[in-house]
């Protein structure tokens, strides 16, 4: 039996201006989906997040030279997010997980994005390529009820 | 349009009112952070941050809270988060902030509770 | 000199339910271009026409596994859309544009669109290839003030 | 949240009210089509269309007044538009609309123009 699946692409510059359209693309998906709305709000920052990362530190910053590419891809079952960069890329495993009391104590502004993007979704994981292509593939099943 | 935001910051005698409205995300979060700094600067410590208006945060805006709060505390004041809607708590809870800040519904619960003791694990 | 471009791209499947996130997109490079509400609203407008008809007319009405490509492109002087479809094509010339009163006179619903797209923009343009690739290209030029 | 859209159809008496609430556009055109149907299938002709809360209106919507006002006008009815922000005016201006539909302030205004004769070139 074959799926019928729906596919959704976005390139943008690389700018956080950029953001506010990037969760009006997830969301749109994810209401197709048939989402409820607090499944879409988790969809939403964990894409936020991801593209947030790619900005500032695959592309070191705005730079509207450079892309940001998000794909939303929805059959019955899933919505499937793949985001695509051509920046720095980074060792996702070598990223420590830092308690929040410690990153407080430490007065760190940032390290939180990657843990929510693992506790929104169901699926996280990085293919890094750096010079090449980083890609982040994350998954939200739908519950069916 | 796709991404209205303002930060107003409020003098209110002993304490400091800062009213965040729309989405606080990696674009608009510099803004609250610069409101932040400046209220410190100027030697506030007791600042209410009002989220009633605001209708999305990142972490990007959670970070803020993080970088801010010991520093806060430490000159005895804090930083009461106030008026969160469900749909914007969740980032919050998901991170913990509920077990190391103090969440208020309004504003007159925010100043009320700057009369007792700081939620504080040393 | 160079002239920095910066470059948007949505693909989405063939639905009027993706003309809400077609509008989305193109207002969000429409205020970077910094045209103002009035002309942001024209571009709105033009841009949800031609897509309609992509899916209407050269898509033959909703049919998801078929996909509308819509490209913005902005520098200091301009926006550009190129609106992009594989469907059946037509010849833009043959048209023939009545008046208002003779499509209320013959109880006619349509035949607006494309009278609407070439007031609000500057330039629109048909390169029709059926079976290829049928493009649509128009331009709204930023007013220096 | 993207397109939100409602159609909602009064009886008040001699003529009917059809109030658009958001995005009229070829998504949400056909419900609008189908509130005009329905109205005028029950011999009503003396119809207001209600745009106050109208935020957006593409030919899909432009369309559904075309194909309707030559029978209602048949009938001795009319379609009166009204409440139209300046935003969504434009572009019923560009179409030629204004000189061949009867455009009011607000739902009143069209009642009182129902007692007046109809706008029509013949
Ligand atoms: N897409 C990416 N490209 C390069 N480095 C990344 C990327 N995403 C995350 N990182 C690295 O992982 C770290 C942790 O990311 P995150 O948990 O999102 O917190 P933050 O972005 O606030 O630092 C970042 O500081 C950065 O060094
Ligand atoms: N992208 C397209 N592909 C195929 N045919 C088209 C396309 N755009 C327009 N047309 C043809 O041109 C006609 C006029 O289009 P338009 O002025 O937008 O009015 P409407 O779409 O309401 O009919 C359409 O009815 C259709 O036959």
């Amino acid at each position: 039996m074959e799926r019928i699946e729906r596919k959704f692409l976005l390139k943008v510059p690389s700018s956080t201006e950029n953001l506010a359209l990037i969760r009006e693309f997830v969301t749109s998906a994810a209401q197709q989906a048939g989402f409820d709305a607090s499944e879409i709000a988790k969809l939403e920052l964990a894409v936020d997040e991801a593209c947030a990362n790619v900005i500032e530190h695959a592309y070191g910053g705005q730079d509207v030279t450079k892309e940001v590419v998000v794909r939303a891809t929805l059959d019955d079952e899933a919505l499937s997010i793949d985001i695509e960069d051509t920046g720095r890329g980074f060792d996702p495993d070598s990223i420590k997980q830092e308690e929040l009391e410690e990153l407080i104590n430490k007065r760190k502004t940032g390290g939180l994005g990657m843990r929510l993007m693992k506790s929104l979704m169901d699926e996280v994981h990085y293919e890094i390529e750096p010079g090449k292509k980083n890609a982040l593939h994350m998954v939200k099943r739908l519950r069916k009820t | 349009m796709p991404n209205p935001f303002s930060v107003q910051t409020v003098n209110e005698g002993d304490h400091v009112v800062i009213r965040l409205e729309g989405f606080v995300d990696a674009h608009t979060a510099p803004q609250f952070e610069q409101a932040v700094q400046t209220v410190v600067d100027q030697g506030q410590h007791r600042i209410i941050v009002d989220c009633e208006k605001m209708t999305y945060i990142s972490s990007a805006g959670l970070g803020v809270f993080m970088g801010f709060i010991e520093e806060v505390r430490d000159e005895g004041g804090d930083i009461k988060i106030c008026g969160l809607s469900p749909k914007v708590k969740q980032p919050f809870e998901i991170l913990g902030f509920d077990s190391l800040f103090d969440f208020c519904a309004d504003v007159a619960g925010a100043k009320e509770r700057f009369s007792q003791p700081v939620k504080r694990e040393e």
